[in-house]
């Protein structure tokens, strides 16, 4: 072990998306030696598929499109000098400050005195007779291949899931050309925004809630789907069944908050339903119940890509804090001013739910920081 | 639901619902036991697409809430990479003596 | 089938300049975009088939996770096609099962 | 039990002329006017910062639905671009004496030419008159959000909120 070289640096991010991004403008703007991580080759996580104008308020660039605010936040990066590892996979977290990584089949150690773990979601599975089949895939799945890849996943399109995810992804395969055949749902209700739902309906995509998938069938891919009616208890109704004649199906049907290297980690967890599982335990420092470990965006609990980036700057914002490169009182102010734009928008009734589990994860770090 | 025996669960390792329901009636009693009695979860993808499913199913055969339960382990490395990858960055991390282990 | 021209990211600017070849069809790649986009382009869904049933795969998650839609490429197995770009002159093979290393 | 537009996705009349973002019928009867179709909580401003006017409220929070002062509205149709959930219309029931005009974002293609005759449709696609393009923005402080003008009987301005799509296969492929 005679060469060993370990790469060091003061604060890595793990995770290039909004959150990610934010993290590291805010840390580097500090003056801390920034090294920003990303499994995929090109950074921006969903902001780069989200050809959409975002929601929010001026400091969110409201208005302004996912693929734009990514362009952005790149440019930043960059200027501020923030090393990017683009490409790189981090398989695992040592020593609760050694990030293993690797890039073009080479792995290497990052030492790093802050981690801010901010590595987003991955959709849920919903199995019905005839998933597996080609033609079935995640809704993510399918913008990914039209807007980054400019592939027509198929013709004809059922999308499952009446979120806002599902019901944006079908809109933006009309953009791309594809039909969509219907909108389906479980619930007995839209659970996306109305603007959103608004928009599939005037391009006339029927929107059928308490309905699901019984099966998709066909001999080597997907060639139809049968739909069939649900009651309360979400049992199918007997002889509701409809089929549909589609060669795509896409999935959307929630998303899981990706923090595999929080577990690694030995980082504290709690189930929170309304944040989309388990989620690590944290202050209002974005701060793990394993010191100098942080956690900020989806990986917090599935939210917007708004709230991902102030988390993120809390995240940063406390770690150069705790290395002495910000005076308490200005970290305090930052995060206080941050907190008052998330509490903007975690109010009404969508962001309600979010407050609330983001309030049960504040008690529960309590509660285990009382008993240590 | 019809078929749902024959429902695939994990895809990696084709497992269905039936055969995760008949190791449970055959005594395993937690997720871990669950996955490895079945191999659901322990296949290409390492869990990633179905680990909630089974969850689901779990919860649902036991009647207990998600939070109620022990979730299955996760272990390093955490991103599907070629062993001899994996081999390249042992030289180069100095392992604590006291260290035990994920 | 590729999307020539878009309402909000404008024409097609990548240009399919190379060929890859698939289970010995030659089919044109655009330099830099994923194996899996240059097959469901040319038509293509399945990807593989599964050890256990045979049955067929394809694309499913497109960011590396699932491991659907892996394939044989240049003589190496399981390589995740949503994630590996083209290069020139590769050789992909539809997977059976596990796949074999044919070196 | 969901009703309404939770359950259809579409606004019914009833629950659209109680927004604050509608405007009241007499007014509407006077001449071009912005109809803001936004009826969920979520934070969201930017149709404040797009009026002139200042025809449009949100203030805080954030998450307050958008309310049209309809007095100061003129109609000028700034705003339909500018919100990212194409909820936004302007309607004028004066263009002639037969017919009215319904202004809307459109974000496919291919797109309309002043002049031509489409299928005018309702909240929920269908489609329920002709009418005729009169005008198409496409600025670029649009950002590739084109605003597509067309004239419809006039029974009709209340419910026309777009046109059916031409043909997917009219795509360039």
């Amino acid at each position: 072990m005679g060469s060993m070289s370990m790469l060091t640096t003061d604060v890595a991010v793990v995770g290039a998306g909004p959150a990610g991004l934010y993290a590291a403008i805010e840390a580097a703007k500090a003056g801390a030696k920034t090294t920003i991580i990303n499994e995929y080759v090109e950074p921006g996580g969903q902001l780069t598929k989200q050809i959409h104008k975002f929601f929010g308020s001026k400091e969110h660039a409201a208005g302004v499109r996912g693929i734009d605010i990514s362009a952005k936040l790149l440019g930043s990066i960059d200027e501020l000098k923030v090393e990017k590892r683009m490409g790189t996979l981090v398989w695992s977290i040592f020593h609760s400050n050694i990030l293993a990584i690797a890039h073009n089949g080479k792995s290497e150690m990052l030492r790093a005195n802050k981690i801010i773990l901010a590595t987003g979601a991955s959709e849920n599975a919903f199995a019905f007779p005839g998933w597996t089949l080609p033609g079935v895939m995640g809704a993510g799945a399918a913008q990914t291949l039209i807007n980054l890849q400019r592939i027509l996943p198929g013709n004809r399109v059922l999308m499952v899931g009446a979120g806002n995810v599902g019901l944006i992804v079908a809109f933006q395969l009309l953009q791309a050309g594809s039909e969509v055949v219907a909108v389906v749902d479980a619930l007995p209700y839209i659970s996306g925004y109305c603007v959103h739902s608004a928009k599939i309906a005037r391009a006339g995509i029927p929107i059928l809630t308490s309905h699901t998938v019984k099966k998709a069938y066909g001999e080597i891919s997907v060639e139809g789907v049968m739909v069939v009616k649900v009651d309360n208890q979400c049992k199918p109704i007997p002889k509701s069944e409809q089929d549909m004649k589609v060669d795509t199906i896409c999935i959307a049907v929630g998303l899981t908050p990706l923090v595999e290297l929080a577990w690694l980690a030995n980082c504290r967890f709690t189930w929170v339903a309304s944040l989309g599982g388990y989620v690590p335990l944290y202050d209002d420092k974005m701060e793990t119940t394993v010191k100098g470990i942080y956690v900020a965006g989806d990986a917090a609990g599935i939210e917007e890509a708004s709230t991902a980036m102030e988390e993120g700057s809390i995240a940063a914002i406390s770690a150069v804090e705790s290395l002495g490169l910000m005076t308490q009182q200005r970290a305090y102010a930052l995060r206080a001013e941050a907190y008052e734009r998330l509490r903007s928008f975690r109010i009404g009734p969508f962001g309600k739910l979010r407050d609330q589990g983001k309030q049960f994860i504040w008690r529960e770090r309590q509660k285990y920081a009382e008993r240590i | 639901m019809i078929d749902d025996e024959e429902l695939v669960i994990c895809r990696c390792e084709e497992v269905t619902k039936g055969e995760i329901l008949e190791v449970m009636e055959k005594g395993a009693e937690t997720l871990n036991e669950v996955k490895r009695l079945t191999r659901a979860g322990m296949g290409l993808c390492q869990g990633r697409v179905c680990r909630r499913l089974v969850m689901q199913i779990y919860c649902q055969n036991v009647g207990k809430k998600p939070e109620e339960i022990k979730p299955t382990k996760y272990r390093p490395p955490v991103r599907p990479l070629p062993i001899e990858t994996l081999a390249s960055g042992v030289k180069s991390i100095e392992l604590d003596p006291d260290y035990e282990g994920i | 089938m590729r999307i020539k021209v878009h309402p909000v990211l404008g024409p097609l600017k990548g240009k399919a300049t190379i060929e890859i070849e698939v289970d010995g069809r030659r089919i044109s790649a655009i330099p830099g975009e994923m194996i899996s986009s240059a097959l469901i382009a040319a038509g293509i869904k399945v990807f593989r088939t599964t050890h256990k049933k045979g049955e067929p795969r394809g694309y499913f998650c497109g960011i590396g996770q699932c491991t659907d839609c892996m394939m044989t490429v240049d003589n190496i197995p399981s390589v995740r096609t949503c994630i590996t770009p083209v290069s020139k002159g590769m050789k992909i093979k539809t997977q059976y099962g596990h796949g074999k290393w044919e070196v | 039990m969901q009703r309404g537009f939770k359950l259809t996705g579409v606004l019914t009349d009833a629950e659209l002329h109680r927004l604050p973002g509608a405007p009241s019928v007499e007014r509407a009867a006077k001449g071009p006017v912005a109809v803001i179709e936004c009826a969920e909580e979520f934070p969201c401003d930017p149709c404040e910062y797009s009026c002139a006017y200042g025809a449009i409220i949100v203030g805080q929070p954030i998450i307050n639905l958008p309310c049209l002062d309809e007095d100061s509205c003129t109609g000028c149709g700034k705003c339909i671009a500018q919100c990212p959930g194409f909820a936004i219309f302007v309607m004028n029931l004066n263009y002639s004496k037969k017919e009215a005009t319904v202004s809307f974002p459109y974000e496919f293609l291919p797109t309309y030419k002043a002049g031509e005759v489409v299928n005018a449709v309702n909240r929920s696609g269908k489609v329920i008159t002709k009418g005729k393009v009169v005008d198409v923005k496409n600025l670029t402080n649009q950002d590739r959000t084109v605003v597509i003008t067309i004239a419809v009987p006039k029974e009709f301005g209340w419910d026309v909120r777009g046109i059916e799509r031409k043909e997917v296969k009219a795509y360039d492929r």
